[in-house]
């Protein structure tokens, strides 16, 4: 690939211009479940970053060694290796939070995203660009959680970390807790994302 | 030490049971299958997300191979990879001369004649099938924007007189505003073409006039000039590129009363309209 | 000179037309809901008009903030076909009549944006957007779109009519008070208390629920002359009440102590309002007849089905949003055959 | 006999993997523009879903108990591994058959809904046939949230949407009014 | 009893307003012959006439001009004595340029012929017979055009059990069939003795609307003593004009799709083709004029005139006194005629009338977003999805069009009238068959 390459930029592409959920949207999956409350799309971001990142460093070590016929399946229980361990942790560290998130920590293992930047990203650039391009995107992915669980606790419960920021007799809109809140919220975002390309094509023009 | 050994023992036997079928099955249940395939999904990132529209990898390569797709969009490659799918496949040919869509009529809003208005659903095909759309020629451009809608890239817009300017950069020869035209009115004519007959009416004479101010009116000035590359058919001039001498010059067309034959250096009707001075006066 | 010739118009085939509009259609259907609305004023009082206004400003201020300014002249401007005007009050008819205003408020802004605007307007809306409202504001506030009030003692009283309960006027975003005298709709008591309810008070609308759903003369009245008029596929209303008469008199005829009658099914709860007002919305509704029964039938069996074993008392709502959802597939196995021809399109 | 109602009514609709659980949106977005597509896409998720529930219940009665921090790994592989075998298979027997269901094979593969299904059958300790009742719920709740999907897109195809709603977003949106009209079915049938 | 009897008509369809009233009272009138005369080549569907004069050529009224182009076409005679002054590009009525013979009349010219009776046609052989109709250059006077001669050969193992005859007129405001039947029933019923003999028609229906109560009298009392002939009231409703309605309302029999009522033992033929047999077999005279409604709400004297084919339209309106502030002029009904672009245009061999409004209607411009409403459904004679067609075609999405039969449409126009939101259904559906048939021609090629 070209030498111009920075190493902020691959950093930097990662949370904005590539974001992975607001750009790209890929690993829907694990974040509109789990964005309910801004401390469990938090955990969930900070798994899912610790599981990119180990695999894309061992991936990008491992990247001559690994046997172009078996490479996915080499990814996968990496990344599957990745994620039991960050699940136990998790387990260990606070059981609450292991059961809130459920299920869905193990799931990761299939996160398109980590998946994706194994086969277009660390099988192909060293470790240092690995590394590099791994937090970018996971600090996007962590960003993107983060705003979606923050408003829809802000929204779902009236709170904030857990605590009431509006005053007890604010009503909850009890549905942005519930799946149609995800899936609604996730679009108004997309839609505002839409919005902000098109004035700046307008702004272009 | 114990639980490291299951855990080998386990994962070993798990994976060489299913190693072992997957082999067998390989050897086994192969089915022959156009070798590109296999090379192109290779090249593509495997990730199976399903985004391009195509149930998984290997059925956007089939996709690519049978040339019902194009590889751009794969939206998880980077343009490195797509590009060299591309030039595996063939899909970006080499440099050639490039072709064009051109336009066999000038007659735009003010210079040809209008005889009835028409309202209704703003479309060339559905206004050519009423009533010919109140234009008087019914040969001519409608100029009701069916070929820009249907350009896929950006090539084609309408000037103030509604006549479609092709974009020479942006335009790639997809041949899909020759099918939009419902009066054939475009043609794919390489760049180096340069004399370009800009109408399309087999009238003559003062009954070519009664229509429009910049028609051919089959005077026959641009045969007598071209060199004998020009004949004409039904009243039209009709350029012979048949030898390969695409560079026919110029002169053909100066002393064309209304302009219907052209020298195009670039794009079609970008000066607004050329004066000639002997253009018939004609009630518009 | 050359005179100037007579310049014709070239329009296209047939040169008539029948003249009645869009806009007239969807006047006619508001028009229709006033009966509708001056019964919810008779029982409920002024919180009736209060929230239907509250509903309908929602609609109409998030329809004329979308649209665009530049193209008021249009005669696409959604603002002046009637059809926000229309999602307001049938909005406000479905709410509770304690509810707060704000709620109606916000029911109309998410009901015409992600109900109707989205999808690009009127006629391409994929879901009913008066019921993408009050569907938003039942999963959103539960408790509040569930507390009935029991209607006014003495009907059309004056004093029962200026009598506004505190709870519509909640400051926006505020929970509001639940001190009113609340009661349990006739399906809520029927569903877990097993208490029938008498159906002249059904049909009449003595009964608690929502402004617009109790009384039921009022609405069957309505619906006959609007099918009379051709406002609506009469198919629609007629299927879903044959359907949910027959899918209920099953388990009655089985367990009667158990199961409510059918007509206590037919007249109680949103049904009645549901099936005339709402699943009759053309464009979230099949095109064909064929479609039409099959779009009721369904309708019908899915309001049983949630009402008898569901989590929820009441699921006319659900089961006419659920359908529109299933609209598209229903028209694909429902085209009309064709003419000389042993089968239909497609 | 109600207990496996009650699932199948559950993993159905009550609790559509896709629509309360937010599984398997890749395909879910991806490969629902168009309904005949769809329903086929349906089919063999409901397919490997079987053949998952069978592989689930294998590992768990026969391979779990010894190392269960294998759980994640053993999954995976013998899932993918199964799959693409059958898929072999039917590459072999059936060339229509793959063409009309085949392809989508791979694509479930990787899909979280399949994890999901096995980790969850394993949780709740489902026997071979509730397993089997469940993975066809769910399978049958994917494909019918699938097809609605695609109609609504299909029709959406035919309207003028907004430049700036189009693609993911539409989606999107659509996919929470589909949630919503689906939460009328909570509840149903655990009374 | 008869199905037509319990019926009387056929599912769906719409009643627009009918406006009969400016003519239908008034005898049929002649009209003074104008100065040119534009006949074109192609007045008919099927191949153009070919021209056998030169410019410069002297010819009678009734004199062959052009001959059939092939099977499917028919012959051209002079409406008038007058001499060839062009044969070049005119105006023709649909829009375009079209070759034309363009006559210049005699001042002196008389509206009589002079030509002798054919061969009686009751001795005559099929062949010689549908011959004979080809010479005559008669065509479909309903409005389609459609050479008349070719319906007259039936192909091999196909009987003709019945002859329907078109009496319905079901377009709002003509009246020039309506008229034939109450002046001229006995050379209706001659036409269909003709008719009826060279096809081996057992019965013959006469389906006239209930709105035309002279009508259906007239032809009763003319037919009072046939048995073979039987008078058919029909509810009052659009488009029972067309054939395959009429058949459906007389006989309650669908005829196949892609088929022609031949094949379910049925010939369609309009009451004016009747008289035009009686008038060619009894005195010799070609196709040469027809009876046309001029109506409208520019028109201060309407009236059905018997115009000569290829006079002027400008000559005709002017005569029947053409408000200065004329808006559009229709060519045929107000539902499926077509719309003119030039008042320099002939009346051709299929016009049955000429409509000329003052205002035109403002539903064109006042299209709303579609809000399936299903009327256009309810509207369809052939049950078709007009507004899924309409949706397909706006969206060129024309290969789809074909799964829902948009080439089964007849473009009646009756969803366009109904539709609340005034979407040009009819215009959209033309539009794709014309995109489908040659996305097919392409990829054919």
């Amino acid at each position: 690939m070209s030498a111009t390459k920075s190493y902020s930029e691959e950093f930097l592409k990662g949370i904005w211009k590539e974001n992975p959920v607001f750009i790209q949207v890929l690993g829907m999956c694990p974040m509109l479940a789990v964005t309910n409350t801004a401390v469990n799309a938090i955990a969930m971001g900070v798994a899912t970053a610790f599981v990119l990142l180990g695999s894309s460093i061992l991936v990008s070590l491992l990247r001559k060694v690994i046997a172009k016929p078996v490479r996915i399946s080499t990814y996968i229980v990496i990344i599957a290796t990745f994620v039991t361990v960050a699940d136990y942790s998790i387990e260990a560290f606070s059981p609450a939070l292991h059961r809130e998130l459920g299920a869905f920590i193990a799931l990761i293992v299939v996160n398109c995203l980590i998946l994706g930047r194994q086969e277009a990203y660390s099988s192909k650039n060293t470790v240092g660009f690995a590394i590099v391009d791994a937090s970018g995107m996971a600090i996007g992915f962590a960003f993107a959680l983060f705003c979606l669980g923050a408003t829809r606790e802000i929204l779902g419960f009236g709170t904030f970390f857990g605590s009431p920021i509006f005053g007890e007799h604010f009503e909850p809109w009890v549905i942005m807790a519930l799946p149609p809140g995800g899936f609604l919220m996730l679009g108004f975002i997309l839609l505002f994302f839409n919005w902000l390309e098109q004035r700046k094509k307008g702004a272009a023009v | 030490m114990d639980t490291t050994l299951t855990a080998v023992l386990i994962m070993s036997s798990i994976g060489t049971f299913f190693g072992i079928c997957l082999a067998v099955a390989h050897k086994y249940l192969k089915v022959e299958e156009d070798p590109r395939l296999d090379v192109v999904e290779e090249m593509l990132p495997g990730t199976n997300c399903g985004a391009c529209g195509e149930p998984g990898c290997r059925a956007f390569s089939e996709a690519l191979v049978g040339g019902i797709k194009e590889p751009c969009q794969c939206t998880v490659g980077s343009p490195d990879d797509i590009e060299i799918i591309a030039s595996f496949l063939g899909v970006v040919a080499g440099e050639q001369d490039k072709v064009v869509a051109r336009l066999h009529c000038a007659g735009g809003l003010g210079l040809a004649r209008q005889i009835a208005e028409y309202e209704g659903y703003s479309n060339c095909r559905a206004a050519h099938l009423v009533g010919g759309g109140g234009k008087g020629c019914s040969w001519g451009c409608l100029g009701l924007d069916d070929c820009m809608v249907a350009c896929d890239f950006d090539a084609i817009h309408m000037n103030e007189q509604r006549l479609p300017v092709v974009s020479v950069e942006n335009c790639t020869a997809c041949n899909d505003c020759v099918e939009a035209c419902p009066r054939d009115l475009f043609d794919l004519m390489p760049l180096s073409q340069k004399l370009i007959v800009q109408c399309n009416a087999p009238l003559e004479g003062d009954d070519a006039y009664a229509v429009c101010s910049v028609c051919c009116d089959g005077c026959q000035r641009c045969a007598a000039d071209g060199d004998g590359k020009i004949t004409m058919q039904n009243n039209l001039p009709v350029v012979d590129w048949s030898d390969g001498n695409i560079a026919a010059s110029p002169k053909a067309t100066w002393r064309c009363p209304t302009g219907a034959i052209t020298w195009v250096e670039d794009g079609q009707f970008i000066q607004p309209t050329v004066e000639y001075s002997t253009r018939k006066e004609v009630a518009v | 000179m050359i005179k100037k010739p007579m310049q014709l118009l070239l329009q296209t085939s047939p040169f008539l037309r029948r003249g009645i509009t869009t806009p007239r259609l969807m006047s006619e259907v508001v028009i229709a809901t006033i009966p509708v609305i001056f019964a919810a004023c008779w029982y409920f009082g002024l919180s009736a008009l209060l929230l239907i206004f509250a509903s309908v400003a929602g609609a109409m201020l998030t329809e004329w903030f979308f649209t665009p300014k530049k193209s008021s002249t249009q005669p696409s401007n959604s603002l002046l076909d009637g059809s926000g005007l229309l999602t307001g009050i049938l909005l406000g008819l479905t709410l509770p009549p304690g509810m707060a205003m704000w709620m109606a408020f916000l029911g109309g802004v998410v009901g015409i944006s992600i109900g109707k605007l989205v999808m690009g307007g009127l006629g391409q809306n994929m879901f009913n957007p008066a019921l993408v409202g009050r569907a938003f504001l039942q999963a959103a506030f539960p408790t509040a779109i569930t507390t009935w009030n029991p209607p006014a003692t003495s009907p059309g009283s004056l004093e029962s009519f200026t009598a506004i309960r505190e709870s519509n006027l909640a400051a926006p975003f505020m929970q509001s008070s639940t001190d009113a005298v609340t009661t349990a709709s006739p399906l809520g008591l029927m569903k877990f208390e097993h208490e029938p309810t008498p159906w002249f008070d059904l049909f009449i609308g003595n009964t608690a629920g929502s402004l617009g759903e109790t009384c039921a003369i009022v609405i069957i009245v309505m619906g006959v002359i609007m099918a009379i008029r051709r406002d609506f596929d009469w198919r629609i209303p007629v299927s879903i009440l044959l359907a949910v008469a027959a899918f209920s008199a099953i388990p009655w005829f089985i367990k009667p102590e158990l199961y409510p009658t059918p007509l206590g099914m037919l007249l109680s709860g949103g049904l009645l309002f549901g099936a005339v007002y709402m699943a009759t919305d053309p464009v979230t509704s099949p095109v064909t007849p064929k479609g039409a029964w099959i779009f009721g039938a369904s309708i019908g069996l899915l309001v049983v089905l949630i009402r008898l074993w569901g989590g929820l008392p009441e699921g006319v709502m659900y089961a006419i949003l659920l359908m529109n959802a299933a609209t598209p597939l229903i028209e694909r196995i429902a085209q009309p055959r064709v003419f000389g021809r042993g089968r239909s399109a497609v | 006999m109600s207990d496996l109602a009650w699932i199948f009514i559950s993993a159905l609709l009550v609790n559509n993997f896709t629509l309360y659980y937010f599984l398997g949106l890749c395909p879910f977005f991806g490969v629902s523009s168009k309904v005949s597509v769809a329903v086929r896409l349906g089919l063999a998720t409901i397919f490997v879903m079987i053949i998952t529930s069978l592989a689930a219940t294998f590992l768990t009665t026969f391979v779990l108990p010894h190392a269960p921090y294998l759980k994640l790994i053993s999954f995976i592989i013998v899932i993918a591994s199964t799959v693409q075998f059958v898929e072999m298979v039917i590459k072999k027997l059936s060339p229509t058959l793959f063409r009309a269901m085949g392809i989508f094979l791979p694509l479930i593969t990787t899909n979280c809904a399949i994890l999901f299904l096995a980790l969850t059958q394993t949780s709740k300790e489902y026997t071979l046939v509730q397993g089997l009742v469940f993975a066809l719920g769910a399978g049958g709740g994917f494909t019918i949230a699938l097809a609605l999907m695609a109609g609504l897109r299909e029709e959406g195809e035919l309207s003028k949407v907004p430049n700036i709603v189009k693609g993911t977003a539409l989606n999107m949106i659509i996919a929470g009014l589909l949630s919503l009209a689906f939460m009328g079915f909570a509840g149903l049938f655990s009374a | 009893m008869s199905v037509a009897e319990l019926v009387g008509t056929f599912r769906n369809g719409v009643h627009p307003h009918e406006n009969k009233e400016q003519t239908e009272n008034f005898p049929i009138a002649r009209m003074a012959f104008g100065k040119i005369f534009t006949l074109p080549l192609s007045q008919h569907l099927g191949a153009p006439s070919k021209s056998i004069v030169e410019v410069g050529q002297t010819v009678f009224r009734g004199q062959l001009l052009a001959e059939a182009g092939g099977y499917v076409s028919a012959n051209l005679h002079s409406p008038v004595d007058g001499k060839v002054i062009t044969i070049g590009p005119r105006r023709h009525p649909r829009g375009d340029l079209a070759t034309c013979i363009e006559l210049e009349a005699d001042p002196f010219s008389t509206q009589t012929i002079n030509a002798s009776p054919q061969n009686d046609p009751m001795n005559m052989s099929t062949d010689d017979f549908v011959a004979s109709i080809q010479d005559s250059g008669l065509v479909g006077l309903g409005g389609a055009a459609f050479p008349t001669h070719v319906k007259y050969k039936l192909p091999e193992g196909k009987t003709c059990e019945h002859l329907a005859i078109n009496g319905c007129e079901c377009e709002p405001y003509l009246t020039c069939d309506h008229r034939t039947m109450v002046e001229r029933p006995e050379a209706v019923v001659r036409g269909i003795t003709i008719a009826a003999k060279i096809l081996g028609a057992k019965k013959t229906s006469v389906g006239i609307e209930k709105n035309k109560p002279d009508a259906i009298a007239a032809m009763q009392e003319a037919t009072k003593n046939l048995d073979d002939i039987e008078v058919y009231p029909l509810k009052v409703k659009y488009p029972q004009g067309a054939e395959k309605m009429l058949i459906k309302a007389i006989y309650g029999i669908e005829v196949p799709a892609g088929k022609l009522p031949l094949d379910v033992g049925v010939v369609v033929n309009n009451v004016a083709t009747m008289t035009q047999f009686a008038d060619w077999f009894d005195e010799g005279l070609p196709l040469i004029e027809r009876v046309v409604t001029v109506a409208g709400t520019a028109i201060a004297r309407p009236a059905n005139l018997i115009i000569p084919v290829g006079t002027s339209v400008r000559e005709v309106l002017d005569f029947c006194g053409l408000d200065m502030n004329t808006q559009q002029v229709i060519m045929g009904g107000p539902m499926m005629g077509m719309p003119l672009s030039s008042l320099d245009v002939p009346v051709l061999k299929g016009t049955s009338g000429l409509l000329a409004f003052t205002e035109a209607p403002k539903g064109h411009q006042n299209t709303l977003a579609c809000i399936s409403c299903g009327q256009c459904l309810e509207a369809c004679g052939y049950f078709l999805n007009p507004a899924r067609l309409a949706k397909l075609a706006q969206a060129r999405r024309w290969d789809e069009l074909d799964d829902f039969y948009v080439n089964d449409c007849m473009e009646c126009g009756a969803c366009s009238w109904v539709c609340p939101s005034s979407i040009p259904i009819v215009q959209l559906i033309r539009t794709g068959k014309g995109a489908l048939r040659e996305l097919k021609a392409n990829q054919q090629a």
